[in-house]
């Protein structure tokens, strides 16, 4: 009845409780990212809301958009879903180099989606003068996006932890590895809300005439 | 020790092991020890915010009084209603639900123990983050073009007539904080940003805790406790948390929206430059309400534990009172304009969330009339607890009603901003919410210390409490109906509101002299009180098979549960009637729990203690003490020292060895309580990406 | 290991097709927009767009977030949060008057 | 025995503290201008005759509740010789009777309460439109037709519908007058509508009910209802303007003063003569107008005069220290000597 709980089993379904069989880390994992779409919920209806307010200062975000550019980073961050899947398969296969290998390059990907964003902020302040006090349309554009961008970044941080435990240790202990899966969740899941931004704050909006 | 790791860890730290003195309290994971803290700090704010509302009571027992210059009364009543809410009742819900959530469900710890750590420590440097605005905090009135208008130069913050103006640097917009009253324009000065990055911090321990809770309900509980097997508690526990996990994300991002308005100039509820300031009001109150029912659902779970022991009945409708709960819950994100019926949405969102409104009473009327069908036809014993529970469904009923008369939108045209709404909300909160916890404080004290609080102290407090908290808010409703809006810091002589104000003010210092009495009920009792053995109230639920006070590690036996009220069935048949009948081996029954359960056959293995949780909570108000002095260097050089330190603890977080062999613990199996077997090892660990976000 | 091992996984194979799919709806999606441009499709742009990106979003979910093969439990929540947001925001964005039904 | 007393006193106590309360809120009635409790125009009477029979229906559920508790209490308690209870695990009828009973009332309340809000949010077409605009911490109406601007009294023809259509200058009002209908916030860059009626000539008071800084308290409103031929009478009075004073007259030391100590920068006076008007139109320190100045008998707000103090102590010690009596005031200390005030009084009393 209350014998040792073996390290190796730790976080798995508790034999001795009643439960959902689901790893608490995992369910934990799900339920905040559940939560998460309340977040970003509230900040893509505020930039819905002020993008087609008419009569601000110019520019809106939505005159300046380089659609070519960031459908090249939204590719960038939808391959690194990519990279992320296959580094979690490797470590399912117990092939500790190839989920190694994976995880740096999904952390690379994210890395070069956040210097192009960087690129792309830098270019809406200087070249077209689109600050975040311009106008309230700018502020949720940079708003949402610096929020998803800290997320990326936060993803990015855990991406090369990871790594480099694996680097330091020849590879990942299950304890680890579970955190390879819940790293993973949280990668896809910035992943998809990516997807709603580029949709529907890039590619639908349209400056009020 | 059988539970050296296979595995090798790095060693870098060893894990804390002191179990006595402030260390332990720091690297502590054990939830009891958490629900302690949480509680002792939640009643200090409690006393705090009390006296915050006493001054106010002064202040207003006399028409055009000139206790407080309006500075200071426009702080008192923003931080009053603040801290009742965020740093009270919140936190010693959370108290009760750390403390106990792990005993009802017949679990060792929460799911994710270090975070638990984390949540708590959180909570605490957000408290004081935010009360530091006392010292730090500025507040100034709008300063005009030419630096004309504004605050007179001879007067300090707030300035008129009055002789306290001491309090007037402190957040003064209100705990709703509308815009853009609280914005940058018309609340310069440092303090409402106090305000919103404390909220801030507060916020993500509760969310931090509602995922911990979530998953401590949905994996750990006891074998044979299906979900329809919890006690009420944990499920109105679950509920909570559930409410905590969907609308704590909505106020998060509208606070951050008024810090980068504040802080970094973008405009979302700058009015002067098409900002909508009604896109904060949605906001928080989305947030809002479900905030009402997070401190009221909580309260509602400790009634249902009570009402049912004492009247030695199970509670009646079992399950119409849980999916009740998770009926107010779902309802509740549903209703938040309610608060913005005046503010010229349109009628056909007014109807709507006027009739959403009405229809919360009934899920509440369900619970209502089974609390009710619990009584009736029991076998009541009148103990403290009881009192407290039967007052809570009397004193909470006079809120919800006149809650619908709010729903009722014409009418609330008339109500809101009143002391009609001051009456509703203090009659559910205070007569609901508050009077719940007291109950419950009564009724575990024994899980706590081994010992029962004095009755007789108990029922002076219970009366005392009874009678002042109708005197004070009781006569609130008239007010509000007699004209006496909300936040007002003077009112007229001719308006003829002295007399009951009056009352009220008395009636808020019987409320303090209650709770000094409950408070030293309950430090003496802490010593000098009965001992209560196992069941002092021969209760039905589970935690009460763990020994009193509870041992680290709560049960030496997890309970294999097989009932609702699964404790009961132990200890009682029944008859042919339908009538209890105690088990002719009764007593023995419970003395055989108590030893079996104060003395482990085996190892037990619990969480190890970890320095990282307080060091990284301690970060977070570094950083945002540098957000809001980021102008100057030092501020910038606050946010990255916060970072480091933050960063660092996760670090150390993450490679920290799960376990370290302790002494034999065999030899201190004896020694419990108070001094529990070493622990080992975590029924399962934090998790070490809890740090995003 | 643990948590990972259900029997229903995709392949690395399987993975990288997802891949391909993604990658072209994302190509259909920028296509769509500049037909827009010089053609326009009206609500017709829309309706589109929202159903490639729901594609794309549920693709992930189901397949790299594994959704599909796990507990019921956890895409209850998931999607519970998801819906609880979309119907909130689309409630106040509706009462601030920012969703008007026609353009 | 013992324990039965006590319980009588206790139940003693409990009706006595509940007659108090009620007797006193029998006498605390009256006179009290803000209440709510007598309506004066179609509006307020409208959410009167919808209250009453909802609180009504509240003060039955709570004699139900408080009354199942009392006997619960007192027919169940455990006392010597008491059986133990029956292990009764609820009744389905019942709690299906306790959910639909108090939806069948609650639906009830809903199809009045719709009605009315669709009624009383939508203006007369008909009906005059006075705009008001609410400023950190007094209310400016501005009569659109007429032209006229005034402050913290709103004048309006008994009798009457008057549309308000009120924004907000600088942060959220609320704008309240209990005899005459519901509040409605003042939105700062948007319009809200209060439809106001009373039936009467009479003066009914009012206040900002949202909170709105510092002085919040101190914001306060007055409306004066009279008979429909005065108030055309008032409007064309109020369209006349001010005599500019000449040298040698009563008012004239005020009105240089005025016009030293800079308060035109904030108020505006509409003089006869045009070249002493106002040079600075509705600058961000907009000020109430002055130019009928002593044809309204509460200012700064409706705050002043107070009780038993007269218009001219009230408006000395206004100009003295305004920050003093309404703190964070827009109007500032202008450090003004006594003379000098008692010269602006002088003036200022004579611009009916
Ligand atoms: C614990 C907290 C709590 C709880 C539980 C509630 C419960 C309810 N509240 Fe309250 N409320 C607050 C805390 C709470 N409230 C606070 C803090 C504010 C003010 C915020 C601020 O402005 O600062 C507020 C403000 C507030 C308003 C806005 C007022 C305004 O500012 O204009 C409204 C309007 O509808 C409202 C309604 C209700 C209703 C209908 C319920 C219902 O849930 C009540 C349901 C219960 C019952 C009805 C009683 C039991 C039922 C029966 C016995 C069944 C039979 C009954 C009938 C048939 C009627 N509340
Ligand atoms: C949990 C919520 C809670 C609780 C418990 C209370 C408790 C009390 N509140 Fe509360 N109140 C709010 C939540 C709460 N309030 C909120 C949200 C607002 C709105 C704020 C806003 O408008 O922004 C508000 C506003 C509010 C106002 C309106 C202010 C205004 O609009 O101008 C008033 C006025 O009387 C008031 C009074 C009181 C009183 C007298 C108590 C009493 O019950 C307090 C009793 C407690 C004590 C008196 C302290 C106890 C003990 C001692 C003092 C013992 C002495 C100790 C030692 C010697 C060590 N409150
Ligand atoms: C910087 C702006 C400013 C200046 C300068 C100023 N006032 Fe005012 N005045 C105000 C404001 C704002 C109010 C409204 C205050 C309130 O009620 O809260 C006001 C109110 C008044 C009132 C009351 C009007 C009413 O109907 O409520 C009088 C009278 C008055 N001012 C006279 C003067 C005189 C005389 C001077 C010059 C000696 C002066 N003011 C200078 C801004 C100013
Ligand atoms: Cu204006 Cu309160
Ligand atoms: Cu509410």
């Amino acid at each position: 009845m209350t014998e040792l709980i073996h390290e190796a089993d730790l976080d798995h379904a508790h034999p001795e409780h009643e439960g959902t069989g689901v790893e608490d880390r995992k369910l934990g994992m799900w339920l905040f990212l559940s939560s998460e779409f309340l977040f970003f919920g509230a900040l893509i209806s505020n930039y819905l809301l002020y993008s087609q307010r008419p009569g601000f200062p110019q520019p809106y975000p939505a005159e300046i958009y380089d659609i070519p550019f960031t459908s090249v980073s939204s590719f960038v961050l939808l391959m690194s879903s990519l990279t992320m899947v296959l580094a979690h398969n490797a470590q399912t296969r117990e092939d500790a180099n190839g989920a190694r290998t994976w995880l740096f390059a999904t952390a690379a990907l994210g890395s070069v989606f956040l210097a192009g964003q960087v690129f792309e902020f830098t270019e809406f302040i200087v070249e077209f003068d689109m600050k975040l006090s311009t106008n309230p349309a700018a502020s949720a554009f940079y708003l949402l996006t610096g929020f998803h961008g800290t997320h990326v970044a936060i993803g990015v941080i855990m991406l090369l932890s990871l790594w480099g435990i694996s680097r330091r240790r020849g590879g990942l202990s299950d304890r680890h590895g579970l955190n390879l899966e819940l790293v993973g969740l949280y990668w896809h899941f910035v992943d998809i809300i990516w997807i709603v931004i580029f949709t529907v704050v890039y590619l639908l909006s349209e400056p009020p005439l | 020790m059988t539970a050296t790791a296979e595995r090798p860890t790095t060693t870098i730290f060893r894990r804390p092991s002191s179990t006595k003195g402030l260390w332990s309290w720091i690297t502590t994971v054990d939830h009891k020890r958490i629900g302690i803290m949480y509680g002792y700090a939640a009643f200090t704010f409690f006393i705090i915010g009390g006296m915050e509302a006493l001054l106010l009571r002064i202040q207003l027992s006399q028409a055009n009084g000139e206790f407080l210059t309006a500075g200071a009364y426009n702080a008192l009543f923003t931080m009053h209603g603040t801290t009742m809410i965020f740093l009270f009742v919140m936190p010693a819900s959370s108290a009760l639900m750390n403390y106990l959530l792990p005993l009802l469900i017949g679990a060792r710890d929460v799911a994710f123990p270090r975070l638990n750590a984390l949540s708590w420590w959180i909570f605490f440097f957000g408290g004081i983050f935010l009360y530091s605005t006392f010292i730090f905090g500025t507040s100034a009135a709008p300063v005009g073009v030419d630096g004309i208008g504004g605050i007179d130069g001879n007067l300090a913050p707030g300035g008129g007539p009055g002789s306290f103006n001491f309090l007037a640097d402190s957040p003064d917009g209100g705990w709703f904080g509308y815009q853009p009253n609280a914005g940058p324009l018309y609340s310069p000065g440092t303090a409402m940003d106090y305000w919103a990055l404390g909220l801030q911090i507060i916020g993500l321990a509760s969310l931090v805790s509602s995922v911990n809770f979530l998953v401590t309900v949905l994996n750990l509980r006891a074998k044979g406790m299906r979900l329809l097997r919890m006690p009420v508690f944990a499920w109105m526990t679950t509920i909570t948390s559930f409410l905590l996990l969907f609308s704590l994300p909505i106020i998060a991002v509208a606070l951050f929206m008024v810090t980068f308005d504040r802080q970094f100039g973008s405009l979302f509820f700058a009015a002067q430059a098409g900002g909508d300031v009604i896109l904060w009001q949605h906001l928080f109150w989305l947030f809002g309400h479900p905030e009402v029912y997070i401190l009221i659902l909580p309260a509602m779970g400790i009634v249902s534990e009570i009402l049912p022991t004492f009247s030695r009945k199970p509670l009646f409708g079992y399950s119409a009172v849980v999916f009740a709960g998770a009926a107010i819950a779902f309802l509740g994100f549903g209703v938040w304009a309610h608060h913005m019926f005046a503010s010229g949405i349109t009628p056909v969102a007014q109807a709507a969330f006027g009739l959403a409104t009405m229809t919360i009473a009934i899920p509440t009327g369900i619970k209502i009339f089974n609390w009710l069908g619990t009584m009736w036809m029991g076998r009541i014993r009148l103990s403290t607890p009881m009192l407290f529970a039967i007052g809570f469904v009397a004193m909470f009923t006079i809120g919800g009603l006149s809650g619908v008369t709010h729903a009722v939108v014409p009418s609330d045209w008339q109500q809101t901003d009143t002391y009609y709404i001051v009456a509703h909300f203090h009659y559910v909160i205070f007569g609901g919410a508050v009077f719940g916890l007291f109950g419950g404080l009564y009724y575990w004290f024994p899980k706590l210390t081994g010992r029962l609080m004095n009755e007789r102290l108990g029922k002076v407090h219970f009366w005392l409490m009874l009678l002042g908290f109708n005197l004070t808010f009781g006569p609130m409703h008239w007010l509000g109906l007699q004209g006496m809006v909300r936040r007002t810091w003077k009112y007229a002589p001719e308006t003829n509101l002295e007399p009951w104000n009056v009352a009220v003010t008395i009636g808020a210092f019987i409320i303090a002299f209650s709770i000094l009495i409950f408070m030293i009920n309950w430090f003496t009792s802490r010593r000098r009180g009965e001992v209560s053995g196992l069941d002092p109230w021969d209760a039905r639920t589970i935690e009460w098979m763990s020994p009193n006070p509870s041992p680290e590690y709560n049960f030496a036996v997890p309970p294999v549960v097989t009932s609702l009220d699964h404790f009961w069935h132990l200890k009682y048949d029944e008859d042919a009637e339908g009538r209890a009948v105690r088990k002719e081996d009764g007593d023995e029954i419970v003395a055989t729990i108590d030893h079996e359960q104060l003395n482990p056959a085996s190892p037990i293995h619990l969480p190890n203690p970890s320095y990282f949780p307080f060091f990284f909570a301690l970060g977070l108000p570094l950083m945002f003490y540098g957000v809001i002095y980021h102008k100057q260097l030092w501020g910038k050089g606050l946010i990255i020292v916060g970072l480091i330190i933050a960063l660092a603890a996760v670090i150390g977080w993450a490679i920290e060895p799960l376990e370290e062999p302790h002494g034999d613990h065999d030899e201190e199996q004896d020694a419990i309580p108070p001094s529990p077997p070493a622990a080992v090892l975590p029924p399962s660990e934090g998790e070490t990406e809890s740090s995003d976000d | 290991m643990s948590s990972s091992e259900h029997i229903h996984h995709p392949s690395p194979a399987q993975y990288w097709k997802i891949a391909v799919v993604l990658a072209v709806l994302t190509a259909v999606e920028v296509a769509i927009y500049y037909i827009h441009r010089d053609f326009d499709l009206g609500n017709f742009n829309t309706v589109l767009l929202i159903g490639l990106a729901a594609l794309k979003f549920v693709i992930v979910i189901g397949w790299y977030m594994h959704l599909r093969f796990e507990n019921r439990m956890l895409s209850r929540f998931f999607t519970a949060g998801f819906i609880l947001a979309c119907a909130l925001y689309t409630i106040i964005l509706t009462a601030l008057g920012a969703i008007a039904l026609t353009r | 025995m013992v324990r039965s007393r006590h319980r009588l006193i206790r139940l003693g106590v409990l009706i006595g503290a509940v007659l108090v309360l009620g007797a006193c809120s029998l006498i605390g009635s009256e006179d009290q201008p803000l209440t709510t409790f007598e309506p004066a125009g179609p509006f307020a009477e409208q959410i009167d005759n919808l209250f009453w029979p909802v609180f009504w229906i509240a003060v039955a559920v709570f004699i139900l509740v408080q009354g199942a508790i009392l006997v619960a209490v007192f027919m169940f308690r455990d006392r010597d010789g008491s059986k133990e209870a029956k292990q009764l695990h609820g009744s389905p009828k019942l709690e299906i009777a306790w959910t639909i009973v108090p939806a069948l009332i609650l639906a009830g309340i809903a199809v009045p309460t719709t009605a009315a809000v669709f009624e009383l949010t939508e203006c007369d077409p008909d009906a005059i439109e006075i705009q008001v605009i609410g400023h950190q911490w007094w209310f400016e109406y501005h009569y659109p037709e007429a032209e006229i601007d005034t402050a913290n009294i709103m004048v309006i023809p008994a009798g009457q519908e008057v549309c308000a259509v009120m924004t907000s200058d600088d942060v959220l009002h609320n704008f309240w007058i209990p005899a005459l209908n519901g509040k409605r916030y003042l939105v700062p860059g948007q319009t809200t509508l209060l439809r106001l009626q009373a039936d009467e000539p009479g003066e009914y008071w009012g206040h900002c009910a949202e909170f709105c800084g510092l002085s919040h308290s101190l914001m306060r409103a007055r409306v004066q209802a009279v008979e429909p031929a005065e108030y055309e009478a008032w409007l064309a009075e109020q369209q006349t303007a001010a005599a500019t004073p000449v040298e040698g007259t009563d008012g004239y030391e005020g009105f240089e003063v005025f016009g030293a100590k800079g308060c035109i920068q904030c108020h505006t006076v509409r003089f006869e003569d045009d070249s002493a008007s106002n040079i600075i139109e509705r600058a961000s320190f907009n000020g109430p107008d002055l130019t009928h100045f002593a044809s309204r008998n509460v200012f700064a707000g409706a705050i002043l005069p107070e009780e038993g103090q007269s218009r001219d102590e009230a408006l000395k010690d206004w100009l003295a220290d305004p920050p003093y009596i309404k703190p964070g005031s827009f109007m500032p200390d202008l450090a003004l000597t006594e003379a000098e005030i008692d010269a602006l009084i002088v003036w200022l009393d004579s611009m009916e």
